[in-house]
């Protein structure tokens, strides 16, 4: 496997690979959204696969998210396992009551009769000039949903590795991309693999203060880790990569290490994930904080248009590291 | 489509009958406190699922709304496990986590009651479309009412359906009322089936009260769906004998007393009886013994729910997750 | 005022004062929603209304509720006041687009040009074995939503003042009604009156920890309170009231006096609301607090049908007081 | 419906220009890097804008979508503040919040282009039901795709108007393709109008690439609309020049360039002139100078917005509230 992660492919290849690979493995499997077999899927997350595998499985489907979910959440309990493809997270809105009332406790309500393998692929985060309904994190929404299992891969191995994970999975997953990764590169294998759902992941070692994200601003606190190591202190990055269920042990080693942390997400600040993850923080931490459990996230706006308010709105290294240097007392 | 040969007529009777000693005792233990929660009755409405599901085996997927029980008695629901599940029981179908608005049989290819309106038809959709992806012949029905008809979903089902030719078919029970609005306050059609060419599709409309007319149209719609030509809209009219919840069948202000006097003089079963003691296929009296019969069976399925254990609190965090 | 307060109704006729208040004062007030006219609302919160103001101002809908939140949408901007009913909370699967996207960000993608001064009245809450579509408190989803405001009436009282704010105010405002509290009594001027929107109540005042919390999980952390006074522990009992904005600064007083604080709510904890509230106290009161704050919420799963498992899986005054006594070391 | 009069006629033709010169400069900018984010042309849709909005005053409304320049300009917007809320500057209709596709213009009557598909058909059933509810007869047109009738919301939004008989006007812009999926692979039909019987509402379908067709058809629809008989949908059958998102015409894979040579060959502002020329109307040589006075003033506009100074970072939370 050494050499094999030595490849390198983007971000957005790396999902193709994963679905390729499920579709292969698994006969039931198929892909369903809009645009995903003609032309691909509008971010190119599945180009090649309908010459690949045919119209059957992979399904241009009408602009009817609430339908797609529907065929998503009809097709599972009776046997099949869907990749059912919402193009932007924000588009949630349209289909939420497919996902809330009918995949996430479908299975609960019949008192654990059905089953359903269905794995949702979606993109989240701003960056892109794309404004207010196709930049979105709404993620805490899925978060708060018993019966779904929400991942947020940060590279294209974690792509390639959760969405696999996810597909083999026979509980709704959802894999929430992110749109301003599509095109970083990163070391994945060509085998198939996968990246456990439920694992954090310590992606840098540090003592001075524990900074616990997920999704692209994984690099960016990487980057601020980075920034900080320069004036002596040393972060410790952790990559959640699983929201629900959510490594909080991992979590809390880490801090009982370092005494500090800072929770850092693109969502909206006010009741996004970050307040769930502080909370657990200081609930199993307590003693071992010399500081509060900060949070870094987007400001009480809807995504502005214009590059210098959304690069205004967005979370970044700068703000990352300012916020510790707070928490330090720098 | 033939006309449905004796064994048929009987089988029809046998699962109309189910469902309205089901459901008339149902309505019983509501008022007697006895089942909480919200109970949505299908008494007077009996010809359609009865009509539909004769055509169905096992193996065939329906979907349902809140006003579920019909629609799994008829597609063989057991009456001890239902009201397990209706009484909030370990036994029930859900082990009492579902309750009426969410009953359900996997294995009787029953995909839920639901209690959000026009969340079937996208479901039914998906199982149609497993059932093609698959190669079977087999099919997949969902019902929905005259107000459902108006939710978006319904629509992006019925397109999805008719544009992959999936063996789906819609079928709306059209009782004239979603809850206590009646359907010209709710829609500036008359006939929901009006729908169908919107989507490419045919639309039919029968007589909901008629069993025998929802067995052949249902028949030709499954058949087609069968045969590979794709979905149809079957609109039932039909009407319901008791409250939108529960069972006060009278003196009810938004419709009156007269509408549901009329209504029952078509009564399906009673007019169903009738039809079939003139064809010398069931007399009156062996009519009556059926009913006598499935009384029993529904008094012995609730003496076994009554006599169930209620769940084990410690079974709340199970069948979240597979 | 004194006597007129004497004066009791219940929640449900509060809501039917609070509207009639509006519709008699605004004349682009309308209220729209399925079953709000001719039924008077399945709840009966309209009850009466119709005869009153006519079908021009009270309209039954068709079941479509992103259509009627459309509709509300584009009646507030185009000048009218609309209420609209969205009768089960859990509804909101069906209507978030309009919600998400348009109600709350209109204003602020048109660059301030827009006025939204539109009312959502909707029912949360579990207790009526209405099992897991038509018992959730799905709040945490609209309090990520920058653009709306959310507030939750816990009395009669405040069922009706709040509504009255709601609707006066300028922006989206929901009304989160609880539906187990419907048939509670209690003393509700005559006259208009405002509850502010964004000024958190103590309800019951003491020195040894607070409850924070809202809806109707705040008259269980009162019993609780009373419990817990037996044994000589005072608990000061906030009731948020307005969950966007939220009234931290009453929240950080009473912990700076308790230094010790539970959440409490009865949506599921985790990702609930209660973790920005758990978030902000520690952030903004850290060094007063002598232990971790505490949160009550519901368990991981939907809401089940059968009594004897919905009791288990609701908040309630004695899991409050053990969470209380807990953190205590009691 | 009369003919259109001269004066109309050049009015339709100055707006289909209009629209024409500023996406055909819009893309320009965009593909020079100068115009962030996603941008969906209007080219090859202008009859359908400027004949329906050559009914219309400030006063009546409408609602877009996230091809929404064609629909603004031809509701009276103006290039400069159109121009810099495209490049984000402080001075755009939106102060650079919405970019192209938030578009807007309260003054105007212009409800907002809209990133969503299929969100403004509700919003402008309540832009309509305003209207009604305050007795003036102004009415409001829904624009949407061909793609965007499959959504729920259409649907919804479509049965409300017609159940209250709101002065509504549905406009689908039946270009034949959802993003990249033809017509064929997203609905079983092949005229949305035939949507419209299932609402109660009247159908017609237009050449959308004829502006006086179109313009006589909305005129039909909006005098309907006016006089309180309700809504109607309308269906327009055109198709944009460029891709979905961008410029690039030729050499797409998802459609073949025959296609868009034989449907350039009936280039809605080619016929028209051509018409207008043989009436005497507008001769070539005149329509050129118009052609060319709207290119200075795009010019105009571009130059504003580059000049125009940048959203300042403190306005970032303002907006948000009232
Ligand atoms: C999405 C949604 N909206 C509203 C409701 C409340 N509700 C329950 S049943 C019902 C009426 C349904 O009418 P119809 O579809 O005609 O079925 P019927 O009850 O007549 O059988 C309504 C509005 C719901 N359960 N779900
Ligand atoms: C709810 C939603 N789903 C999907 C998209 C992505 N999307 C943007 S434009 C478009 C195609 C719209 O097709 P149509 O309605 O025919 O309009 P056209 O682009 O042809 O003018 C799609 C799928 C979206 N913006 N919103
Ligand atoms: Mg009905
Ligand atoms: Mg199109």
């Amino acid at each position: 496997m050494a050499e094999a992660a030595q490849r390198e492919i983007t971000y957005v290849g790396a999902i193709a690979e994963g679905a390729r690979t499920i579709l292969n493995e698994q006969e039931g499997a198929f892909i369903a959204g809009e645009d995903v077999a003609g032309a691909g899927g509008v971010f190119g997350s599945y180009r090649g696969l309908l010459d690949e595998f045919g119209s059957d499985r992979i399904v241009d489907t009408p602009i009817s998210e609430e339908g797609i979910v529907g065929l998503g959440v009809g097709a599972a309990a009776t046997g099949l396992r869907p990749i059912i493809d919402i193009m932007f997270m924000d588009f949630m809105g349209e289909c939420m009551d497919e996902i809330a009332n009918q995949m996430a406790k479908m299975r609960y309500m019949f008192g654990g009769s059905a089953k359903l393998p269905i794995t949702v692929v979606t993109m989240s985060g701003a960056g892109m000039n794309m404004a207010a309904q196709h930049s979105q994190s709404l993620e805490v929404w899925l978060c708060h949903l018993p019966g779904l299992k929400v991942v947020t891969p940060a590279t294209p191995y974690d792509a390639k590795g959760m969405l696999i994970a996810a597909a083999r999975d026979d509980n709704p997953v959802f894999v929430v991309m992110n749109k301003l990764s599509l095109r970083n590169q990163g070391p994945v294998p060509e085998e198939a693999y996968e990246v456990p759902i439920g694992a954090a992941e310590v992606v840098r070692a540090g003592d001075d203060l524990t900074f616990v994200s997920y999704s692209r601003m994984v690099s960016e606190a990487v980057k601020a880790a980075e920034a900080l190591s320069a004036d002596g202190i040393e972060a410790e990055v952790i990559d959640l990569k699983s929201l629900q269920p959510m490594d909080t042990d991992t979590v809390i080693e880490s801090v009982q290490k370092t005494h500090r942390a800072v929770v850092v997400h693109e969502a909206v600040r006010f009741a996004g994930l970050g307040g769930e993850i502080a909370a657990q923080i200081q609930e199993l931490a307590f003693d071992d904080l010399d500081a509060p459990v900060a949070r870094v996230g987007a400001p009480f706006s809807p995504v502005p248009f214009s590059s210098v308010l959304e690069q205004t709105y967005l979370p970044n290294a700068d703000k990352i590291a300012a916020e510790a240097r707070q928490l330090l007392g720098m | 489509m033939d006309q449905p040969t004796d064994e048929v007529l009987l089988d029809i009777h046998r699962r109309m009958v189910r469902i309205r000693v089901f459901e008339t005792e149902a309505g019983r233990m509501a008022e007697a406190g006895k089942i909480p929660g919200a109970l949505h009755l299908y008494v007077g409405e009996e010809a359609v699922a009865a009509g539909v599901m004769a055509h169905l085996s096992d193996d065939d997927w329906i979907t349902s709304t809140h006003r579920g029980h019909g629609h799994l008695i008829a597609k063989g629901g057991e009456f001890d496990r239902m009201f397990a599940e209706l009484f909030g029981r370990a036994t029930g179908y859900c082990r009492g986590k579902g309750g009426s608005m969410h009953i359900s049989n996997m294995d009787l290819g029953m995909l839920g009651a639901n209690g959000i309106v026009g969340a079937g038809p996208p479901i039914a959709v998906g199982a149609a479309f497993s059932t093609k992806f698959r190669n079977t012949d087999r099919v997949a029905v969902s019902f929905f009412g005259d107000g459902a008809s108006n939710e978006g979903s319904f629509h992006e089902a019925a397109n999805m359906a008719a544009l992959y030719k999936l063996p789906a078919i819609f079928v709306c029970e059209n009782n004239g009322y979603g809850e206590y609005t009646p359907q010209a306050n709710h829609q500036a059609i008359v006939d929901v089936a009006d729908r169908a060419s919107g989507y490419g599709m045919p639309g039919v409309i029968v007589d909901g009260m008629d069993a025998v007319a929802v067995y052949e149209a249902a028949g030709a719609a499954i058949e087609r769906a069968r045969s590979g030509d794709g979905p149809t809209l079957l609109e039932c009219k039909t009407y319901r004998f008791f409250d939108h919840v529960g069972v006060r069948g009278m003196g009810l202000s938004y419709r009156t007393d007269e509408e549901l006097e009329e209504w029952q003089k078509r009564d399906p079963i009673h007019m169903f009886e009738a039809r079939l003691d003139e064809l010398g296929v069931l007399s009156r009296d062996d009519a009556a013994k059926i009913h006598e019969g499935v009384l029993e069976e529904v008094r012995a399925g609730i003496e076994f729910a009554e006599s169930s254990p209620l769940p084990d609190p410690e079974t709340l965090l199970e069948d979240v997750y597979a």
